[in-house]
């Protein structure tokens, strides 16, 4: 076991691993993904309260938990590298931090659209809809430090430095909230009124963000294997691989 | 090696575009600079974004107060913003002696100073423009306010940039200089602040904007003729 | 061309910095094919007297005239016929050599041979780092790049500020080579050094700044 | 001419009070360094005034919408006002070498930026309390406001300092610094905000302030401790 | 004083900048008594070296040991023992000469003997400068306050960055004095320099950096 995962801490084989797993991760989402859209489409009735527009739930509920989800991701591959340099560890979270960003800006744009005719405003400043938009700042943030540096070696512990102060914060800010008057808990509850359109919705919603797990693991591993090509560039097995693909 | 070129070309000293074509040049070289740190503009319009999202923060949640304060965070967000970057308008090309080069160039320096605060208009203002009705929306901003704010920050961030240059040529080189600009320009910004900010409310409660919006536009004429040779002379004197 | 001829003459120029006069009284005159060679130990006003006679900077007396008329009326003409290296060398951080070039050219409104600029990089030793930005450049191959700029620009008028800081032998030799170039050709050079210089067949024109040195210790 | 001291004296090893005499050497150096620049620190509390009376101008002058942004814009204020003096504050160090000296110090880099961390807010913050009262003043903030917008800008600039640092360190020497500074720090800083502003506010509504000033003060700790440490290993990383 | 005696050893030291490796393999050992004269064109990575060496930079490959240990190690140890000039001066614009030794030496954690500093800027040729802020100091003027604090510090192991940079003649006859009494005293020295230099009786270990110049030109 532990000599399997010193073999695919390395670069040249993780490479090749990530290259078999990303169709499989691939294609799952893709599935998924249809099977969720048709439930939330098709499936699930018509919210009394809401009408259809609560449908956005399905998008908006698994990109708000994946978001949070991959940063926690991030800051566990940053202390590890940080502890002990592993370079791939570093290259899994520069990899993951802009599918990150991408639902954290997914969970604002859903529920910002999802406000309008809920709260007959496009925003509020509520202490969930806050913390879910200084989680993306915190995304920009460590994506715009990575940009501004262009030695890779600090690159890499600069950004695990700043994800790790980050990820202190993100509890922080979950809690500290709880003081602030929130709008946003209120909805979720009346969701639940007829217990056989709940457990639909739930599964509609766990199909969904299993879809988006496989889809975060999918694009992932394909980013990391293009950072894995250019970091080692200059190494044999790259050289090779590059050669016999042209 | 080295072949000496024709030294003196009296057939491009006659060249009447060459004013225009120079001042082009200088706001395509701070533009593709800015090009190169990559992120670095994105993240001064991210500024603005973050400092106008962290006065609900302060302030509390109320749609009704905010609305109120919204075209005021907004317009003191853009200026804050436009200080913060104004420092190194100058400061970068001082330290690195291409500032020296510049005033070395045979065109006047008055189209440095002018190119610059144009491509830090393009560089900070601009964009700064596009994001602006999103904010507008998150403080829940009637579409008529948004757009007399949109139009104000129009009017008025080049008159940030203009002005600014001046501030920056002045406390060029001298420590603590950020800070010292800010105390030098803010007061400048002052009528900026009052007729676009005015504006806004002035739309939002109905009174009408037009004569707000004319006297920024006439701050700005007047901005445009005289801050690039003031801050032309300014540079001189610091760099001596 | 203007009638008449390439000359740079100071005259009864002083200098001031803070408290202290630098030095009062000072006169030449340089002429096309000399190169004025300014002298003195560290502190003396030798970087203060480049900066007057480029006009960045301006005299508590006297007047430097270029063509014979002082700098200060007719600057377009004299900045189209100068360059200036400094202490700093006026590279972009995050341009490479090339691009450095390119953007000196067109601040100085001077057009720029992109293939000569190559070259000119390459035999100043850059081949290596030509798609690097400057700010990885090392110490010396920094003042390299600001070198190669004096070359491309073809001006008449050099003034350099110690160009030799920071170059290894080869980079020494390489000046050398180029200010004799520069003056054979009918160019014009203004600069100090701390370093010994070879410069055989050169016109050179001396100039000792600040008062003699009383005691060694350089002040 | 020069005679070589001592290379190692082990009496001076042993010494237990080393640490906290270093940690005071850096804080009376960039002290030292900051009354050397005359009017340097006066200017950033220009700054949080001018912030703060800028509002009012952007705003109108109803005193009921001013009473109930005051806290907030004063928090605000007083992190901006941070955060534009933070870029400095290994800068300058860093540029003209001694930072590097710094490193070069036999004592652990954790008291360097602990050291100027607390010197920044010696310098940033503590005239920066001296002022509020006045402030809120200005927003007609009954007196027992007042009192508690102190004790939580007391508890919560040192914050600010702290994690600043944190943010200093990291973007030492990048292009586009200031900027990204802020990009980076903001987020962090929104605790503080938080419970900063909402003691304040709790005051105001007759809530009551304790919770929020406890937990401020619980995260001024949690700071204490780590800050220091992050700081000191991003500096080793940016000075590579 | 430690049992073990002092002494600089490199083993297999490798470093990389960015894409490039500089130099691998580098082993070299320096005792009591010892100029290690470090070569090589420009950028070559002399400096890189030199900051390897301090611990300000950590090697791609091998390590540096002082007095046995590798320095990583004995930071604290070894950082009371050396002092390290580079390119950049490491003095305050604002502090006069005098109270930049004074700071250096309270950051560096050492005693500072007033008097001796005095006599050693005065010696250095700043008596003139003594209370101006280092600001409004000239180049090589700067250059001199940093080379005062060297001397002040007293260490052991000088690891110096071109510190001819910018000196005129008597500064460079200082330097070289210096170095001479340093070592003969059984201190120790590492340093680069583009210029000659005349130490007569050192005992002088040649390093070359990076690989051979293949042609004149530096690269
Ligand atoms: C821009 C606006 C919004 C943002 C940023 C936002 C953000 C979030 C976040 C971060 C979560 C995950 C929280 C967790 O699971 O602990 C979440 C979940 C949820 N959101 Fe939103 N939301 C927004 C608008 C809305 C609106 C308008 C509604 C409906 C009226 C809504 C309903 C829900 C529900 C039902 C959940 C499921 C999780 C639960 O039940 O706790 N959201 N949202
Ligand atoms: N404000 C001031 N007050 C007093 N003296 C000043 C002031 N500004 C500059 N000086 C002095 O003026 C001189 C500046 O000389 P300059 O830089 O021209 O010297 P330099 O000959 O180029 O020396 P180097 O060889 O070291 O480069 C220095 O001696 C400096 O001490
Ligand atoms: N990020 C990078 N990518 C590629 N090359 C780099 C990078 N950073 C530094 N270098 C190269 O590493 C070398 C740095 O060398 P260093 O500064 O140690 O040179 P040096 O020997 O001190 O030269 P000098 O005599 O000019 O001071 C330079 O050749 C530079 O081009
Ligand atoms: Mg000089
Ligand atoms: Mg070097």
């Amino acid at each position: 076991m532990s000599i399997a995962w010193f073999k695919y801490s390395s670069p040249a084989t993780f490479y090749g691993l990530a290259g078999k797993l990303v169709p499989w991760f691939g294609w799952s989402a893709g599935i998924l993904t249809l099977i969720g859209l048709y439930i939330a489409f098709f499936l699930a009735p018509t919210d009394f309260q809401q009408g259809e527009a609560y449908r956005v739930i399905f998008i908006h509920v698994p990109a708000a938990w994946m978001s949070m989800f991959i940063y926690m991701v991030m800051a566990f591959w940053s202390a590890i590298g940080l502890a002990w340099n592993t370079r791939l560890s570093f290259m899994m979270s520069r990899a993951l931090a802009p599918t990150g960003a991408l639902f954290a800006f997914l969970s604002l744009w859903t529920g910002a659209f999802w406000g309008k005719p809920m709260w007959g405003a496009w925003w509020v400043w509520d202490a969930r809809l806050t913390s879910a938009l200084i989680l993306f700042f915190l995304y920009v943030g460590i994506m715009a430090l990575w940009a501004a540096i262009d030695d890779r070696r600090r690159g890499d512990k600069a950004g695990a430095l700043l994800i790790l102060v980050g990820a202190i914060n993100v509890p922080i800010i979950y809690f500290s909230v709880k003081w602030w008057n929130t709008l946003h808990q209120g909805a979720s509850i009346s969701m639940t009124k007829a217990p056989s359109m709940a457990s639909l919705m739930l599964w509609g919603m766990l199909v969904m963000a299993i879809a988006a797990w496989f889809y975060s693991i999918a694009v992932a591993l394909y980013r990391v294997r293009g950072i894995i090509l250019e970091r080692e560039r200059q190494t044999e097995w790259v050289k090779k691989l590059l050669e016999a693909r042209s | 090696m080295t072949a000496l070129a024709t030294h003196y070309d009296p057939t491009r000293e006659n060249d009447s575009f060459s004013p225009l074509r120079f001042l082009w040049t200088v706001i395509r070289r701070d533009m593709l600079l800015a090009a190169r740190r990559r992120g670095d503009w994105l993240t001064s319009q991210f500024f603005f974004v973050m400092v106008v999202s962290m006065f609900p923060l302060g302030i509390g949640p109320e749609p009704e107060v905010l609305r109120m304060v919204g075209p005021g965070v907004v317009w003191v967000a853009a200026l804050l913003a436009s200080l913060l970057s104004l420092p190194r308008l100058f400061a970068e090309d001082y330290r690195d002696g291409s500032l020296e080069q510049m005033l070395l160039s045979p065109e006047p320096t008055v189209l440095v100073t002018l190119g610059k605060a144009l491509a830090h208009w393009c560089i900070y203002g601009i964009p700064l423009l596009l994001i602006t009705p999103l904010l507008g929306v998150q403080f829940s901003l009637p579409a008529e306010a948004i757009g007399v704010l949109v139009i104000s920050l129009l009017i008025g961030t080049p008159i940030l940039s203009l002005l600014g240059s001046i501030g920056a040529a002045l406390t060029l080189g001298l420590r603590g200089g950020g800070v010292l600009l800010t105390l030098l320009i803010l007061p400048l910004y002052v009528p900026a602040l009052i007729f676009g900010a005015g504006a806004v409310d002035g739309a939002l409660s109905g009174i009408g904007y037009s004569a707000h919006l004319s006297l920024l536009a006439a701050f700005l004429v007047l901005t445009l003729m005289v801050a690039p040779w003031v801050a032309a002379s300014a540079l001189k004197v610091s760099i001596e | 061309m203007p009638e008449t001829p390439a000359k740079l003459t100071v005259h009864d120029l002083a200098c001031a910095r803070g408290e202290r006069t630098l030095f009062t009284g000072l006169d030449f005159e340089l002429n096309v094919g000399q190169l004025l060679l300014v002298r003195g130990g560290n502190g003396r006003g030798k970087t203060s007297l480049l900066r007057l006679l480029c006009g960045l900077s301006s005299p508590l007396d006297g007047e430097v005239r270029w063509r014979g008329d002082p700098i200060r009326r007719t600057r377009d003409v004299y900045h189209r016929e100068m360059t200036y290296v400094g202490h700093v060398n006026g590279v972009k951080d995050d341009l490479t050599p090339l691009e450095n070039l390119r953007m000196a050219a067109a601040i100085a409104d001077r057009p720029l041979d992109e293939a000569h600029a190559l070259e000119t990089l390459k035999r100043m030793g850059l081949e290596r780092c030509l798609d690097l930005p400057a700010r990885v450049l090392s110490f010396g191959q920094r003042r390299r790049v600001a070198l190669s700029g004096l070359v491309v620009a073809g001006a008449l008028l050099w003034i350099l500020d110690e160009p030799l800081t920071g170059l290894d032998v080869h980079g020494v030799a390489l000046v050398e080579t180029l200010l004799c170039q520069h003056v054979a050709q009918g160019g014009m050079v203004v600069m100090t050094t701390h370093q010994p210089l070879a410069l055989d067949g050169v016109d050179i024109v001396p100039l000792m700044v600040g008062e003699l040195s009383a005691a060694p210790g350089g002040q």
